[in-house]
C-alpha cells in the first residue's frame, strides 16, 4: 500500500504531537484528567452495558430464535438496580467535581498576581511590576500564578487547555483562577465565549519559564513604572488625595493599610476589603460608604478605564502609609520620579 | 424476505388499493389546506415546513463544516462565518428541534392514539402552524437583510450594545416562534386532559403520549421566560437602557439565568418527545410490552419536573456564585438518572422478544448508543471542575449534538419511518432505508466523535479559524459531516418516491397495537367511525393477535 | 377507573359542576377588595420597618387569592383547574428561589 | 388483563349527550367533543394553562425588579416616590371594578340576560377605558420630567430634590443613575399590563357585539367566561404592580 509521503509526513508530525490528549502543564492538570479518565471509564462501560445488552438480546431473541415474545411485565428488583446505581455513580462524579472545581477557583493565599484585562479582541496582561503584555502571559513555573481578570465589554472566556483551567472574564467585575505551571514552554490562551466577529483572533501565548528566566524577562520587559506607580499618578490626578489624605480632618476615610482589613458600612453591613470592593467602591461609592462618613464621593463610572482601575487597586493596595499622600498634596506640583515603589508584590 | 425476519404484513399488492376517502382527499385545493382544522393535514403541514428549514439549517451547518476544513479563515470572512453558525443554531434549535417530533407526529398521532377526533382547539393548533411560518420568515428575513450574529444564545451586553446585525428582527422572530410552541404545548395538554375516549385511563396512555405530555408541560411553562427575556433584549438594544449592561448597573447573569431558565428545559422539550417515539418502536419491533411501563411514564414527569431546577449548569463558569453552582450540579446528577433509567428499560424490553429489525428498529439501535454517550457526556458537563475545562470547548458541541442530533433526530428519523405507511398509506424502499439509517449512523459518528477529542484539547467553539494542530480531527469531522448530509437526503428521495411507487401499506402493517394501527392508513379525517372504547393496556400484544383472528370489521 | 364511558364524568377528578356564582358573592367581594385596597394604602403610610413590603405583599397575596377564588370561579372548579393554577405559581417559585441561590450567595456585596 | 375484544361503542356524538345535559344541540358545539362540558371544560382549561404561560411572563419582570430593588434600595426608594399615591389607587379602585363588572357579566350570561350582559361588559370596558386614561396622565407626567429611561433621561432631580421642592434625601450622582433602571421596570412592567389591557378592550368590544346580537344569551357562555378568566388574570398583575411600584418605599423613615 502506498501513501503519500506528504501525507504520511503530516500524520506523522501529528501523532508525534499527541493531538488526541493536551498536555498536563500544571498543577491542577493531572487531577482534572484523573476525573476525565474516570468519567470515560463509566462511559466506557456505560455504553459496552448498552451495547450488550441490545446485541446480546437481539441476537438472542430475533424473530427467527424466538418467534413469540414471552410477556414480561417488569422487575421492581431490576428497576431499583439501575436507579440506585447510576444515582451512586453519579453523586460520586458530584462531589469529585465539587472538590476539582474548590481546588480550581480557590486561589492560595501566596498566589503572585497578575492582572487579565479582556476587550475585543485582544487579551491585555499586567504584571504588578509594570510589565504590560498583549496576547501574551510570561509565568514563571513552580509558583502559584493568581489572574484577576475583568473585561471592558463583554463575556470573554480565558481559557488555557493545557493547564486545564478556564473562567469567563466578566464586564464588570473581577474574576479569578489560578494556576501553576509545571513545564516551561509555551501554550494556548483561548478566548472560549463567543465576544464578536474576531472571537477567533481572541488567542494568545502563555510561556512559562523557569525562576531564573522569568526574573531575567521581567527585568528586560518593564515600562519602566509599575502598577502602583500609575495608581498613584493617577490618585493624584483624579484628585482622589483631596479627601483621602489620611488626615484626621479629612473627608474621605483613610485608606493606608486598608486593603484586606474588615470595613463598617453605614448600611450596617461589614465588608472584606479586597480588589473587587476597591474597584465597585470607586465606580459606585454610595453603595460603600464607609461608617461615619458622608455619601459624598461622585462617581468614577466612565472616566477611569479598567486599566486605570487596577493601577488604582494596586496603588491602594501596597499603600502603607500617607506620608506620600500627604506630601504629593503640600508640594502641589508633584515630582514624576518616585524612587520606590511601596511593597507592591506580595511574597 | 421469509416471514421468519420480518411482521411487515402488507396487504395483497394485487388487489390491495388505498382507501376511497382518507384525510388527504377529503377536500381539495389549496385553501383546503391552508384553512384546515384537521390535526392530521397541520401535521403534514409542519412535516413539510421541518423539514424545508432543517435543509436550509443544514446548510448552515455543512458550510461551517467546509470553513473548517482548513485552520485558516479562507472560505468566509469572519463575521460571516458568524452569521453562519448563529442561523444554523437558530433555525436548528428554534424551528426544527423544538417543534420536530411534536408538531409533525405528535399532532398527527396523539388525538389518535388515544381515541379523539381531532385536538382540542384545532383553530389554535392552525394558528399555532401560522405562527411557525410568521416567526420562520422574520428570520429568515434577519438572515437576508444582512444577517445576525449573535450566535443562538443572544448573549448581553454582547447582543445588546455591541453588535451591528439585525438582532431585533431574529429576537422578534424567536418570540413569535415561542408562541407557536407555547399553543402547541398547550393544545396538547388539554386534550391529553380532556379528550381521551372512554376507557383510556392514564395508565393506558401509550409512552408516546406521556412523554409529550411532559414536554408540553415544558413548552407552556418555560418559553413565557424566554419571551419576557427577548422583549428586554429588544428593550435595551433599542433604547439603551442598561437591565442586562453592567456599566448602568444591570446584571449581565440576570439575563443568562432568564435565559437557561427556558433554554435548559428546551433541552427536554426537544428530546422527550424523541424518547416516546424510541418507546413506540422498540415495543413494537420485540412484540413486548415497555418494561416497566409505570417507571417509563413515571421518568418522563420526572426530567420535566426536574428539567427546570438544573438551567445554571450552563453558567458554571460565568460567574454564578460557588455555593449556587454547587446546588445545580448536584441537581443535574439527580436529572440524569431518570434518563438513564429509561436506556435501561429499553434495552430490557428487547429481553425475551421476538425481536425483528426493520428500518425504524435500526434508527432506534442508533438513538440507544448515541443517546448513550450523549446523556454519558453530559454528566462529565455536570460535574463543576470538568465543566471548567470542558465547556465552551467542541466537547460540549459534540456533546449536544449527541442528544440533540445523536438523540433526537434519530428518534424523528425513526419515528417518520414506523408512521409514515399510517400517514400516507405506502411503504417506502426497505433497502434503501435500511442504508440510510446505516449512512446516518457512520457519518455522525465520524462527525461527532472526533470533536470530543478536539474539545478536550481545547478547541473553543464558534471558532472561525483555529491553530494548525486540530486540522486532522477537524478534516476527518467535515468528512463525517458528508456522510451525514448524504444520510439525511436519502430519505428525502425514497419517502418521496413512496407517495407514488410505494407498496400498498394496509392498516397495520408493522402489527402495532396502538389505537392509530387500527384504523385506515391514511385515516379518514375524523380518524374513527365511532369512538372506541378501550379495554386493554398499550403494547398488549395477545390482544392484537385475539383482536386479527376474530376481526370482522375494521375498527374506522 | 372508568371503564365505561362516562361523558358527564361522573367518576373524573378532572370534572366539577358548573357553579353561578351569584351577584351577591361578587358584591361582597367587590368590597373586599376594596377595602384590602384602603389598608394596604394606609399601611405604607407607617413606618412598620421590614414589615412594610411584606404587610403590601401579604395584603396583594390576599386579594389575588380572592380574586382567583371567586372572580375567576377557581373555588367552584375541578381539582385539575386548582392544581394547575398552583403548579403556575410554584413554577414561578422556582425561578425565584433557585435564581435568588446565586445572588444571595455571590461574595458580590451588592446584596445586603 | 383479559383478552377482550373491542366492543361497539354504544354512543356516537348524537346520542352521546345524555338527557341531564339541557343544551343538545347548542350550534356552536364543535363536534371534535364529546359533549358540551366537555367542550367547556377543555376551554376552561386551556385558558388556565395560557394564563399559565401569563404568569411566567410577567414573571420574569417581578424577578428582575425584586433583584434590583434590593441591591439599589436608595434608588428604588426615590424614584417610586415621584409616583403618584391618589392616581394609582383610584387607578387600582377602577381596576377592580372593571373586574366586578367583568364578574357580574359572567353572571348575567350564565342566567341568560342579555341586556344586563351587555350592560356589564359596558360598564368593564368603561372603567378598563378610564384605567388607561389615568395611566395616560401619570406616563405624561414622567415624560415631561424626562423620567422615561433612554437618551433623554435626566437625574438632577433626584441629585438635587431640594432644587425642585421635593422633601427627599439627595441620592449621591452614581445611586442617582440607577433610578433609570426603577423607571424602566416601572415601564415595562406597567406597559406590558397596559398592552395586556389593550388586547383585552379590543377583545371587549368584539364580545360586546356579540353579546349584543344575542350569541351568549342561549347558554353558550364560554367565551365570555375564558375572556373573564384573562381580564381578572390582568387585575391580579395589577393587584401586584399597586403596592410593589407605589407603596412599599412610601413610609416615613
Amino acid at each position: 500500500m502506498h501513501i503519500s509521503p506528504v501525507m504520511w509526513q503530516f500524520l506523522m508530525k501529528w501523532l508525534t504531537n499527541s493531538a488526541l490528549f493536551p498536555r498536563e502543564a500544571s498543577t491542577i492538570a493531572p487531577y482534572a484528567d484523573a476525573l476525565y479518565f474516570f468519567l470515560l471509564l463509566l462511559t466506557v462501560v456505560g455504553l459496552t452495558l448498552v451495547c450488550t445488552l441490545v446485541f446480546g438480546f437481539s441476537i438472542r431473541y430475533r424473530k427467527e430464535k424466538n418467534p413469540v415474545a414471552e410477556h414480561v411485565e417488569g422487575s421492581t428488583l431490576l428497576e431499583a438496580t439501575w436507579t440506585i446505581i447510576p444515582l451512586a455513580l453519579f453523586l460520586i462524579v458530584f462531589v469529585w467535581g465539587a472538590l476539582l472545581y474548590f481546588r480550581i477557583y480557590n486561589p492560595p493565599t501566596n498566589a503572585m498576581n497578575v492582572y487579565v484585562v479582556g476587550k475585543q479582541w485582544m487579551w491585555k496582561a499586567e504584571h504588578p511590576g509594570g510589565q504590560h503584555e498583549i496576547n501574551a502571559l510570561h509565568v514563571p513555573t513552580g509558583r502559584n500564578v493568581q489572574l484577576t481578570m475583568i473585561s471592558q465589554d463583554v463575556f470573554h472566556s480565558f481559557s488555557i487547555p493545557d493547564f486545564r483551567v478556564k473562567r469567563e472574564v466578566i464586564p464588570g467585575r473581577y474574576s479569578t483562577v489560578w494556576f501553576n505551571a509545571t513545564t516551561p514552554g509555551t501554550y494556548h490562551i483561548f478566548c472560549t465565549q463567543y465576544c464578536g466577529t474576531n472571537h477567533s483572533v481572541m488567542i494568545g501565548e502563555v510561556t512559562a519559564m523557569s525562576p531564573d528566566d522569568y526574573e531575567k524577562w521581567t527585568q528586560t520587559s518593564t515600562s519602566g513604572t509599575s502598577l502602583a506607580q500609575n495608581g498613584e499618578r493617577l490618585f493624584a490626578s483624579m484628585g482622589c488625595n483631596a479627601c483621602h489624605s489620611g488626615s484626621a480632618a479629612a473627608r474621605g476615610p483613610n485608606l493606608a493599610g486598608v486593603y484586606g482589613s474588615k470595613l463598617q458600612l453605614t448600611s450596617g453591613s461589614e465588608v472584606l476589603v479586597n480588589d473587587a470592593y476597591l474597584r465597585d467602591a470607586i465606580l459606585n461609592p454610595s453603595q460603600h460608604i464607609t461608617a461615619g462618613y458622608a455619601p459624598i464621593m461622585p462617581t468614577y463610572q466612565g472616566q477611569i478605564s479598567e486599566d486605570g482601575l487596577i493601577d488604582l487597586v494596586e496603588y491602594i493596595k501596597g499603600l502603607k502609609t500617607n506620608y506620600r499622600v500627604q506630601q504629593t498634596l503640600t508640594t502641589s506640583q508633584s515630582n514624576q520620579a518616585a524612587p520606590t515603589t511601596p511593597g507592591v508584590v506580595k511574597p | 424476505m421469509s416471514a421468519t425476519h420480518t411482521i411487515v404484513n402488507l396487504p395483497d399488492q394485487r388487489t390491495a388499493t388505498l382507501p376511497k376517502r382518507t384525510y388527504l382527499n377529503n377536500e381539495d385545493g389549496l385553501l383546503s389546506w391552508l384553512l384546515t382544522g384537521d390535526h392530521k393535514r397541520i401535521a403534514m403541514l409542519y412535516l413539510v415546513s421541518i423539514t424545508f428549514f432543517f435543509f436550509i439549517g443544514g446548510a448552515f451547518a455543512g458550510l461551517i463544516r467546509l470553513e473548517l476544513l482548513t485552520p485558516q479563515p479562507d472560505l468566509v470572512a469572519a463575521d460571516t462565518y458568524n452569521k453562519f453558525f448563529s442561523m444554523h443554531g437558530i433555525i436548528m434549535v428554534f424551528l426544527f428541534l423544538v417543534p420536530s417530533v411534536p408538531a409533525t407526529l405528535g399532532n398527527f398521532l396523539i388525538p389518535i392514539m388515544i381515541g379523539t377526533k381531532d385536538l382540542a382547539f384545532p383553530k389554535i393548533n392552525l394558528l399555532s402552524w401560522y405562527l411557525y411560518w410568521l416567526g420562520g420568515l422574520v428570520v429568515l428575513g434577519a438572515m437576508v437583510l444582512g444577517g445576525v450574529d449573535t450566535g443562538w444564545t443572544f448573549t448581553t451586553p454582547l447582543s445588546t450594545h455591541y453588535l451591528n446585525t439585525h438582532v431585533v428582527t431574529a429576537a422578534m422572530g424567536v418570540f413569535i416562534l415561542g408562541f407557536s410552541s407555547i399553543f402547541t404545548g398547550l393544545n396538547f395538554i388539554v386534550t391529553i386532559h380532556r379528550m381521551r375516549a372512554p376507557g383510556m385511563t392514564w395508565f393506558r396512555m401509550p409512552l408516546f403520549v406521556w412523554s409529550h405530555y411532559a414536554a408540553s408541560i415544558l413548552m407552556v411553562l418555560g418559553t413565557p421566560v424566554l419571551a419576557i427575556t427577548l422583549v428586554l433584549v429588544a428593550l435595551e438594544r433599542l433604547f439603551g437602557i442598561g437591565v442586562f449592561d453592567p456599566t448602568k448597573g444591570g446584571d449581565p447573569l440576570l439575563f443568562q439565568h432568564l435565559f437557561w431558565f427556558y433554554s435548559h428545559p428546551a433541552v427536554y422539550i426537544m428530546i422527550l418527545p424523541g424518547m416516546g417515539v424510541i418507546s413506540e418502536v422498540i415495543s413494537t419491533f420485540s412484540r413486548k410490552r415497555v418494561f416497566g411501563y409505570t417507571a417509563v411514564a413515571f421518568s418522563s414527569v420526572a426530567i420535566a419536573l426536574f428539567g427546570f431546577f438544573v438551567w445554571a449548569h450552563h453558567m458554571f463558569i460565568m460567574g454564578v456564585s460557588n455555593y449556587s453552582a454547587l446546588v445545580f450540579s448536584l441537581l443535574t446528577m439527580l436529572v440524569a438518572v431518570p434518563s438513564a433509567i429509561k436506556i435501561f428499560n429499553w434495552s430490557f424490553t428487547l429481553q425475551k422478544g421476538s425481536i425483528t429489525f426493520e428500518t425504524p428498529m435500526l434508527y432506534a439501535f442508533g438513538f440507544l448508543g448515541l443517546f448513550t454517550i450523549g446523556g454519558m457526556t453530559g454528566v462529565f458537563l455536570g460535574a463543576l471542575g470538568m465543566d471548567i475545562h470542558l465547556t465552551e470547548t467542541y466537547f460540549i458541541v459534540a456533546h449536544f449534538h449527541f442528544v440533540m442530533v445523536g438523540g433526537m433526530l434519530m428518534a424523528f428519523l425513526a419515528g417518520i419511518h414506523f408512521w409514515w405507511p399510517k400517514m400516507t398509506g405506502r411503504m417506502y424502499s426497505e433497502s434503501l432505508s435500511k442504508l440510510a439509517a446505516v449512512t446516518t449512523f457512520i457519518g455522525f459518528n465520524l462527525t461527532f466523535l472526533p470533536q470530543f477529542i478536539l474539545g478536550y484539547l481545547g478547541m473553543p467553539r464558534r471558532y472561525h479559524a483555529y491553530p494548525q494542530e486540530f486540522q486532522v480531527l477537524n478534516v476527518l469531522s467535515t468528512a463525517g459531516a458528508t456522510v451525514l448530509g448524504v444520510g439525511y437526503m436519502l430519505p428525502l428521495i425514497y419517502l418521496a418516491w413512496s407517495l407514488k411507487y410505494g407498496a400498498i401499506a394496509g392498516n397495520n402493517p408493522w402489527q402495532a397495537t396502538g389505537l392509530e394501527w387500527q384504523i385506515q392508513s391514511p385515516p379518514l379525517t375524523e380518524n374513527f367511525i365511532e369512538t372506541p372504547i378501550v379495554d386493554h393496556e398499550a403494547y398488549d400484544y395477545e390482544w392484537l393477535e385475539h383482536k386479527t383472528a376474530h376481526e370482522v370489521t375494521t375498527v374506522g | 377507573m372508568s371503564e365505561f364511558h362516562d361523558p358527564s364524568n361522573v367518576v373524573n377528578p378532572e370534572h366539577a359542576d358548573h357553579h353561578i356564582v351569584t351577584p351577591a358573592v361578587y358584591g361582597i367581594v367587590f368590597a373586599t377588595l376594596l377595602v384590602f385596597t384602603g389598608i394596604t394604602v394606609a399601611a405604607a403610610f407607617k413606618n412598620l420597618g421590614i414589615l412594610n413590603p411584606i404587610v403590601a405583599l401579604a395584603i396583594a397575596c390576599t386579594k389575588g387569592v380572592i380574586v382567583i377564588l371567586f372572580f375567576m370561579h377557581v373555588k367552584y372548579q375541578s381539582k385539575l383547574v386548582k392544581l394547575t393554577v398552583t403548579a403556575g405559581f410554584f413554577t414561578f417559585l422556582v425561578l425565584i428561589t433557585m435564581t435568588l441561590t446565586d445572588y444571595i450567595s455571590r461574595a458580590w456585596g451588592l446584596w445586603s | 388483563m383479559d383478552n377482550a375484544i373491542v366492543a361497539t361503542h354504544p354512543h356516537t356524538h348524537e346520542t352521546a349527550v345524555p338527557a341531564e345535559h339541557e343544551h343538545v344541540a347548542l350550534p356552536q358545539h364543535r363536534h371534535h367533543f364529546e359533549t358540551q362540558e366537555q367542550q367547556r371544560e377543555a376551554g376552561t382549561f386551556g385558558m388556565w394553562l395560557f394564563l399559565l404561560t401569563e404568569i411566567m411572563f410577567f414573571g420574569g419582570l417581578f424577578f428582575a425588579y425584586l433583584l434590583y430593588r434590593n441591591w439599589y434600595n436608595p434608588a428604588f426608594v426615590a424614584a417610586s416616590n415621584q409616583l403618584s399615591i391618589p392616581l394609582g389607587t383610584a387607578n387600582t379602585a377602577i381596576l377592580i371594578s372593571s373586574g366586578f363588572f367583568m364578574a357580574l357579566g359572567v353572571w348575567a350570561a350564565e342566567v341568560k340576560k342579555k341586556n344586563l350582559l351587555v350592560l356589564f361588559l359596558v360598564l368593564t370596558t368603561v372603567f378598563g377605558l378610564a384605567f388607561l386614561g389615568v395611566k395616560y396622565f401619570e406616563y405624561k407626567e414622567k415624560w415631561e420630567l424626562h423620567h422615561i429611561p433612554g437618551a433623554s433621561f435626566d437625574v438632577s432631580q433626584f441629585i438635587n430634590p431640594h432644587a425642585y421642592g421635593l422633601k427627599e434625601e439627595p441620592l449621591a450622582p452614581d445611586m442617582a443613575q440607577k433610578t433609570q433602571v426603577f423607571f424602566f421596570l416601572y415601564f415595562a412592567m406597567t406597559g406590558m399590563h397596559a398592552l395586556h389591557m389593550i388586547i383585552g378592550i379590543g377583545l371587549l368590544f368584539w364580545l360586546t357585539w356579540r353579546a349584543n346580537r344575542g350569541e351568549f344569551s342561549a347558554g353558550y357562555v364560554a367565551p365570555i367566561e375564558n375572556f373573564g378568566l384573562y381580564w381578572h388574570f390582568v387585575d391580579i398583575v395589577w393587584i401586584f404592580l399597586f403596592p410593589l411600584l407605589y407603596l412599599i418605599n412610601r413610609h416615613p423613615v
